[in-house]
């Protein structure tokens, strides 16, 4: 019998280069800041309804600066990729140049990110 | 030479929750320039005057999410009062329909990526949406309670 | 019976001349179509340069010139009606390939753009004329796409990787075929009242070649053996411009545009061979050219192998002192960026395949083995004949590269293929559904599949030491050599001794892969027993015919030898042995005269 | 050069499992790496199957993942690898019926649901359609696709659903919508307007990067997908 077809995990090792990486990473991104920020807001309920200690403790982690560094990498990165994707949907022919706009992307991300992680690093080590 | 019929806008879910994502993503984006500006006018320019570094942490949350909550987590003492008034209020009220809808959606894609036309399929659906407005309702309690 | 099917209709082959077959055939007949590869697999999806058929877009043209060019072409060889017929019929089969949706190239005034090929020619000035249908250099990829979607549309029944392997004649006429479906190795009969081949060529036979791996020429093997002659196998085309080593074709389209050949000397050599028309001569002429240029030891660096010019700046100045002039009377001078545009493929083989771009360097060729003018002897309405009368097998029907119309002759011009698919793949259809109108199906016999499962039986039981590769290797040498571009007794004998001898080491292989499901091990050599039948039937065809003429260039008779040799040969496989016979060239309009470009 | 190459082997009438198997073989940097395959069938193992026809990049058999990336076998030159170590894999997403060879007919299945084909009934002219040199040029690159599948089977979305029309039919829509001599652009628009259709491309680009006629199929998506936003085929 032909085997099944099964692709699973395994296309993860597929060789796509970085608009794969991309499209993988805006979709972590995405699913996680659903997660967080549901999580936040439901949280931010219960602690303003019945004050609950979890739900405070939740918000304590979830404003603690390791937890914001993670994050805002997340926003950052899902709001500069979606904003790729809505520029190319909305203009096929600058598809071609996809490369280059991926290329772009990152040079707008990594000063971006790194000036905010280190501002926060600093803050963070200057005990404030 | 007679020309091509031309195609009719098929309206369906699948083409407007596509729309929609486009258009929130843009409005999404321009908000946060909207709440970012607002930051900077309210409060955080105080810190730059302070000679300390702006806490960017804070910063995000309330170009985010313009929350008086959020504003008086952090230590600068009687900005909240330019939150808590109707503007900011809708403001926030608008990214966060924004934010859920879109990402409810986004989920809901990622989910049927996945899955087959079936019951399943339907479920989902459903299940995500009683999530949205739940989450949806929570949120705008928040928002109004503080 | 789970492994038989009944159809009025089957066809064989699913290129070109197959799928216009099935698709005229399928409109009054219930037609199947089985073809070894997924049909937009098939061979005629590599032709690049274009469809020939005097439309006149460009500049004045007419059918009869396109007959005469064929006549010529063919050296004399091919049948005058058949050719009539086809240059005819060819302005309308184009116009319908359009209309089927087929993306040609466009004129500026929105008609189907045409380019010159070599050996079309204004008959009155003599010089080369735009007569190539084109669709840039794919022009053979849009057509199978095209006829393949079609099909589709019009709901022909596909078997695709059905591979047949016999065929079945019963009381003289066609009852069938025999395939094996290769995902499971299982034999299928497929019960039918006519029988269409369109199997494509066998230039698989020679060690430099144009042509895919699939070229095996099952469909005259499989017939042969079924005690149909085979007509003309002597006739083989070499086609000048190869990628050195590799054998992939540069389309004589580049030449169209303007490209010419250079040798080592930088010298455009093709001026003192065929001082009129020069680069654009008819394809024998450009190879022989070619070889006695890398004889006299000028290939590059005394190699075998000379240089494809298609740089801007070597056109333009050929262009020029040609004279050459656009339609609308300006000089013709082309830019890179043009030639891009109108030979993108090229380019991108030139880039993969050499490291080179073609629009700033030279691009090393030399002659590739490129097309079967010989093959199952058939009349214009596609009915294979199978004897010298010209007497009809009923039910039996052959189309394109694997049949032998005579529309080709000695010599096949550049673009007639194409357009000898659509022709004849169109009235081979349209005779075999009706035919199948007014017939009953034979009788199969107790068992049908006992032949083929014999041949198959004897390979999987084979236990030898002989590699199939290596067998395969030598005979594509030896042919190479001997019974290439010129052709001499001594060596053609040597090649026939040596073809025998592989036959009989084909025997001997080891043992092959004992699997069902895609066993593509037995099926080659199965294909490598059909190509070496058929280098040994061509070899035969060869050593007989003491003249020069067309594709067949014999050193030791150089010269053409109308009064003995203006006829066509004949090759029956008689358990084993060659015998020969030979039937009358149909003469019209055209007396032959000397060949000159 | 000496080359290592790890072939994917499953052969369904004895393997329960596919397995790996490795050959050394001396090469040309020149040599494509279907000639290696070629090499290893005629010389070390009979048994080894895959598709193959003409072996110059035009017919479309042979797509299979060379080190990890949708490729023609034909078009894959060694020297163009960087390395000597070659691993060839059946591509993805498609049932593998025996060693590199899969079963290709779901993906003509979605070739065909997307009428694939010239659609005019009006009377056609006694000579062709006429079609301006800017017309032909609009769905130029479409029409060079040669169905290798290359490119659906390299998307993580096809991956994902084997439903999504993929790639592949979405470039076939695309060359009769923006020919200007059919008329049923409207048709496939509504047809690719679907759950199943153009909106479960994520903009991934494997499939323009992997495929080797070197079509822009993600810009022929992205033209398709605003054809239905707009209401407009331009
Ligand atoms: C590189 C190249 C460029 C060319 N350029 C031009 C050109 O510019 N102009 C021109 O006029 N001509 C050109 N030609 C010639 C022309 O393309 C071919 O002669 C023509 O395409 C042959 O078409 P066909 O339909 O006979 O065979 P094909 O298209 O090869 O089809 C053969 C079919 O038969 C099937 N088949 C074979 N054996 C079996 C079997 N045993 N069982 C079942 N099915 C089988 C195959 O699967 C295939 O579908 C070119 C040829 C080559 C090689
Ligand atoms: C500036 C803000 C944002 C922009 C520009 C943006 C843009 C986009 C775009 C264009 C997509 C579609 C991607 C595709 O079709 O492949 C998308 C998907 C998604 N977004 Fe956003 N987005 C933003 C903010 C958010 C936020 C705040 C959330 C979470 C609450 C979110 C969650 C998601 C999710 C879950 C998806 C689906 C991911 C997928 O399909 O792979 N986005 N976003
Ligand atoms: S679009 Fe490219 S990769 Fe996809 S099937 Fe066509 S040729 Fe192959
Ligand atoms: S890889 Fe897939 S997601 Fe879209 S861009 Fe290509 S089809
Ligand atoms: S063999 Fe034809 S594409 Fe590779």
């Amino acid at each position: 019998m032909a085997l099944k077809r099964n692709v699973g995990l395994k296309g993860m090792k597929y060789r796509g280069g970085g608009p794969m990486l991309a499209w993988a990473l805006h979709r972590i991104s995405g699913l996680a800041m659903v997660l967080f920020v549901g999580m936040h807001i439901v949280a931010s309920f219960v602690m303003q309804q019945f004050g609950s200690d979890w739900a405070t403790n939740l918000n304590i982690i979830y404003e603690s600066t390791y937890f914001q560094l993670i994050i805002i990498f997340l926003v950052y990165f899902h709001a500069i990729n979606g904003m790729r994707i809505i520029l190319l949907d909305f203009w096929p022919k600058l598809l071609e140049y996809q490369r280059e706009a991926t290329w772009l992307q990152w040079m707008l991300l990594i000063p971006m990110y790194g000036l905010t992680a280190m501002v926060m690093m600093l803050i963070k080590l200057g005990g404030e | 030479m007679s020309s091509r019929p031309a195609p009719q806008i098929g309206f369906s879910f699948e083409y407007m929750m596509w729309i929609f994502t486009r258009l929130s993503g843009l409005a999404m984006f321009l908000l946060s320039f909207i709440g970012f500006a607002g930051a900077f006018w309210l409060g955080a320019r105080m810190y730059l005057t302070n000679n300390s570094f702006v806490d960017i942490g804070a910063l995000a949350r309330w170009t985010f999410f313009p929350n008086p909550n959020h504003v008086v987590n952090t230590n600068i003492p009687d900005v909240a009062v330019g939150w808590a008034n109707a503007w900011w209020q809708i403001m926030q009220i608008t990214i966060l329909f924004l934010g859920t809808t879109h990402g409810m959606n986004g989920l809901r894609v990622v989910i049927e990526d996945y899955i087959d036309r079936s019951w399943l399929r339907t479920l989902l659906r459903g299940l995500i949406f009683l999530l949205w407005i739940f989450v949806m309702l929570f949120g705008i309690y928040v928002i109004q309670a503080s | 019976m789970n492994n038989y099917h009944q159809f009025d209709v089957v066809v064989v082959g699913a290129g070109g001349a197959g799928l216009m077959a099935a698709l005229y055939a399928s409109k009054t007949a219930s037609t199947a179509v089985l073809s070894k590869l997924y049909p937009t697999r098939s061979h005629t999806g590599t032709a690049q340069g274009g469809v020939g058929a005097a439309l006149g877009n460009i500049e004045e043209d007419h059918p009869e010139w396109h007959t005469f060019d064929t006549v010529k072409g063919s050296d004399y060889l091919g049948d005058q009606d058949a050719i009539e017929f086809m240059c005819y019929e060819a302005v309308q089969a184009v116009y319908e390939l359009e209309h089927y949706g087929l993306p040609f190239s466009r004129t500026a005034d929105g008609r189907i753009a045409q380019r010159p090929f070599g050996g079309h020619t204004n008959n009155v000035t003599g010089k080369p004329v735009s007569r190539a249908c084109y669709a840039a250099d794919r022009t053979g990829h849009m057509i199978l796409q095209t006829l393949y979607q079609q099909c589709l549309k019009n709901n022909v029944n596909f078997f695709d990787e059905y591979q047949v392997v016999d065929v079945l004649i019963e009381n003289g006429a066609a009852a069938g075929v025999i395939a094996i479906e290769l995902a499971s190795g299982e034999m299928h009969v497929f019960h039918a009242k006519a029988v269409i081949f369109a199997t494509g060529g066998h230039g698989r036979i020679w060690e430099i070649t144009s042509n895919a791996y699939s070229f095996t020429g099952d469909g005259p093997a499989i017939v042969m053996r079924r005690g149909v002659p085979l007509e003309d196998m002597e006739f083989f085309q070499f086609h000048p411009t190869g990628i050195y080593r590799l054998g992939i074709l540069i389309t004589e389209g580049v030449r169209g545009e303007g490209g010419v050949l250079i040798n080592d000397k930088g010298e455009r050599f093709m001026e003192k061979y065929a001082p009129t028309v020069k680069d654009l001569a008819s394809r024998d002429v450009v190879s022989r050219a070619m070889y006695l240029e890398m004889r006299e030891g000028r290939g590059i660096g005394g190699k075998r192998y000379l240089y494809l010019d298609m740089r801007p700046e070597t056109v333009n100045k050929y262009a020029a002192l040609d004279g050459r002039k656009r339609p609308d009377g300006s000089p013709y001078v082309v830019t890179g960026e043009e030639l891009l545009a109108k030979l993108p493929d090229i380019v991108d083989f030139a880039r993969t395949y050499l490291g080179v771009d073609p629009v700033t360097q030279m691009m090393p060729v030399q002659p590739t083995a490129h097309y079967a003018m010989g093959g199952i002897p058939t009349n214009k309405y596609g009915e294979v004949v199978i004897d010298e009368k010209n007497t009809v097998m009923p039910g039996l029907y052959a189309a394109g590269e694997c049949a032998c119309v005579s529309v080709h002759g000695a010599n096949r011009l550049g673009t007639n293929s194409l357009l000898d698919l659509i022709v004849f793949g169109k009235h081979a259809g349209l005779r075999a559904a009706e035919y199948s109108q007014g017939a009953d199906f034979q009788k199969l016999p107790a068992d049908p599949t006992e032949f083929a499962r014999q041949q198959f039986e004897a390979i999987r039981n084979s236990d030898g030491d002989e590699k199939a590769y290596v067998i395969g290797n030598e005979m594509k040498s030896v042919m190479f050599d001997e019974v290439g571009v010129f052709r001499t007794e001594q060596g053609m004998n040597l090649a026939l001794e040596k073809v025998r001898e592989l036959r009989e080491r084909l025997k001997r292989v080891r043992r092959p892969d004992p699997g069902k499901i895609f066993n593509t091990e037995v099926i080659n050599i199965w294909e490598l027993g059909n190509l070496l039948e058929l280098a040994e039937v061509t070899t035969i065809s060869a050593l007989a015919r003491t003249e020069s003429r067309g594709g067949h260039a014999r050193e030791d008779y150089p010269k053409r030898d109308d009064a003995n040799w203006l006829k066509h040969t004949l090759a029956w496989w008689d358990h084993g042995q060659v015998r020969l016979g030979y039937k009358p060239v149909v003469i019209t309009k055209y007396q032959p005269k000397e060949r000159v470009y | 050069m000496q080359v290592k190459l790890k072939i994917f082997r499953y052969n369904p009438e004895v393997d329960k499992k596919p397995h790996y198997d490795k050959y050394e073989v001396e090469a040309d940097p020149t040599d494509r790496v279907l000639d290696l395959l070629e090499y290893v069938k005629g010389n070390f193992d009979g048994t080894l199957s895959f598709r193959r026809s003409c072996a110059h990049g035009i017919c479309g058999s042979d797509a299979m993942r060379i080190n990890g990336r949708n490729r023609l076998a034909c078009k894959m030159l060694v020297k163009e690898l960087g390395t000597d170590k070659i691993l060839v894999e059946p591509i993805l997403g498609l049932p593998v019926i025996k060693d590199l060879i899969v079963d290709m007919e779901p993906f003509f299945a979605n070739y065909r649901s997307v009428l694939p084909y010239l659609i005019n009934d009006e009377p056609p002219p006694k000579k062709e359609r006429l079609q301006s040199i800017e017309e032909r040029e609009r769905f130029d690159d479409t029409t060079k696709c040669i169905l290798c599948a290359c490119c659906t089977t390299s998307c993580p979305s096809y991956w994902a659903n084997e439903q999504y029309v993929g790639p592949a039919a979405i470039v076939a829509a695309h060359r009769f919508i923006f020919d200007s001599r059919d008329r049923a652009g409207a048709e496939r628009l509504r047809i690719l307007n679907d759950q199943f259709g153009v909106y479960r491309c994520h903009t991934i680009f494997n499939c323009t990067e992997a495929c080797p006629r070197e079509i822009q199929v993600t810009k022929a998506i992205g033209e398709v997908k605003r054809a239905i936003a707009t209401g407009k085929i331009e």
